[in-house]
């Protein structure tokens, strides 16, 4: 049985990724999605664009859930990050985890979303109405 | 040698990649943003810098071979 | 614009929790959906049974749902619990919060199934192979 | 005086609801307990038992009036 989704894509499918997760072991589903917010940095947001080195993100991302399943004791687990142009309250990325005890799915759940946005390859770049910045870039 | 650009560092260049003169006498990761920083000084003003070796993060001491696949990875900002 | 969906259902419906939860405003969503374990207690389970005193639990997860309110920046919150035969692998109870910032959804997400565990009048009934018993019933 | 029963207090009593009869002087939830654990001596061995006046939480204190809605509230076991 596999336990592991993950997967750079075009669209983030919630369904697909809660459908991965059910397992008879498992009793409870901890499910992030990270959506596109309408402001940030007190400005209007207009879109955000993704971008990822797939081979290095997919590898990153592996590594995270290897920790994760370390850890914790995981029935399934899912991680999903979008690419490409993404509108305000469009889904851009999806950690899941599936575990016996919700204890453990919500804080592998945490620990991948945390550590996903601070060591795999995707860069954001965010849209104004006047303007655009990659998000993190400068101090 | 080829280095793959992503983000911003894509837009420093204007390029998807970028080719390191053979003449360069680049060995080590270090020496490579090195002289990096000397051709594009906007590079220097990122928060941080890293460098891919075969999809993996590089040290600076860690020694550059032929037909690696090394890419710039700017500040990351997924999620 | 309703911030709140809490009901008592036959079936969980992760897909109309989701659409009520995504908000412009809303970066992050925590959901939680328990499901029926293949075993509690060391025994196989074969089916759970839910009972709620409904006017009572929706008061009790309104009074929850307000508290977390007070606490965390929310801006959409779901609970929704079902009642009567569940089998293995199925969702039982779901729990969405969406804000502005990561930190708060999920933090508000646990407190939400955690006190809904100890407060809310539902009832669950265990049946395994060979008997069944009613959950924390007795000491 | 007629009390809502749920989960094993249904199970218990045998029935969805109990009729107390008017001739007992119950003033009080406490009261009202006690005589259930009298009648009921099942009911005293829950881990806890809770009575709801109105779909609210009582405490034993609280005085019991005509018309309320009044139940029996087993141990809970939601999520």
């Amino acid at each position: 049985m596999e336990r592991m989704l993950i997967k750079i894509v075009e669209d983030i499918d919630l369904q697909e990724a809660y459908q991965f997760l059910l397992s008879p072991k498992a009793g409870g589903i901890d499910l992030f999605v990270g959506t596109v917010r309408d402001h940030a940095q007190g400005k209007e947001v207009v879109k955000l664009v993704f971008e990822a080195y797939a081979p290095m993100a997919l590898k990153e991302m592996e590594k995270l859930a290897a920790a994760a399943q370390q850890q914790w004791p995981i029935e399934k687990l899912v991680m999903l990050h979008a690419v490409g142009e993404k509108l305000v309250g469009e889904p851009v990325v999806l950690i899941g985890v599936a575990s016996a005890h919700r204890d453990a799915a919500f804080t592998a759940c945490r620990f991948l979303i945390d550590e996903l946005k601070k060591t795999v390859p995707i860069w954001k770049k965010e849209f104004y109405q006047d303007n655009s910045v990659w998000v993190n870039a400068h101090p | 040698m080829e280095i793959l650009l992503f983000g911003i560092t894509r837009e420093i260049v204007g390029r998807n990649s970028l080719e390191v003169p053979s003449k360069e006498t680049i060995q080590t990761v270090g020496q490579l943003k090195a002289w990096l920083g000397a051709q594009y000084p906007a590079l220097n003003k990122l928060s941080s810098l890293a460098v891919a070796v075969d999809s993996e993060y590089a040290h600076d001491h860690q020694t550059l071979s032929p037909g690696q696949e090394v890419a710039l990875i700017p500040p990351v900002s997924g999620g």
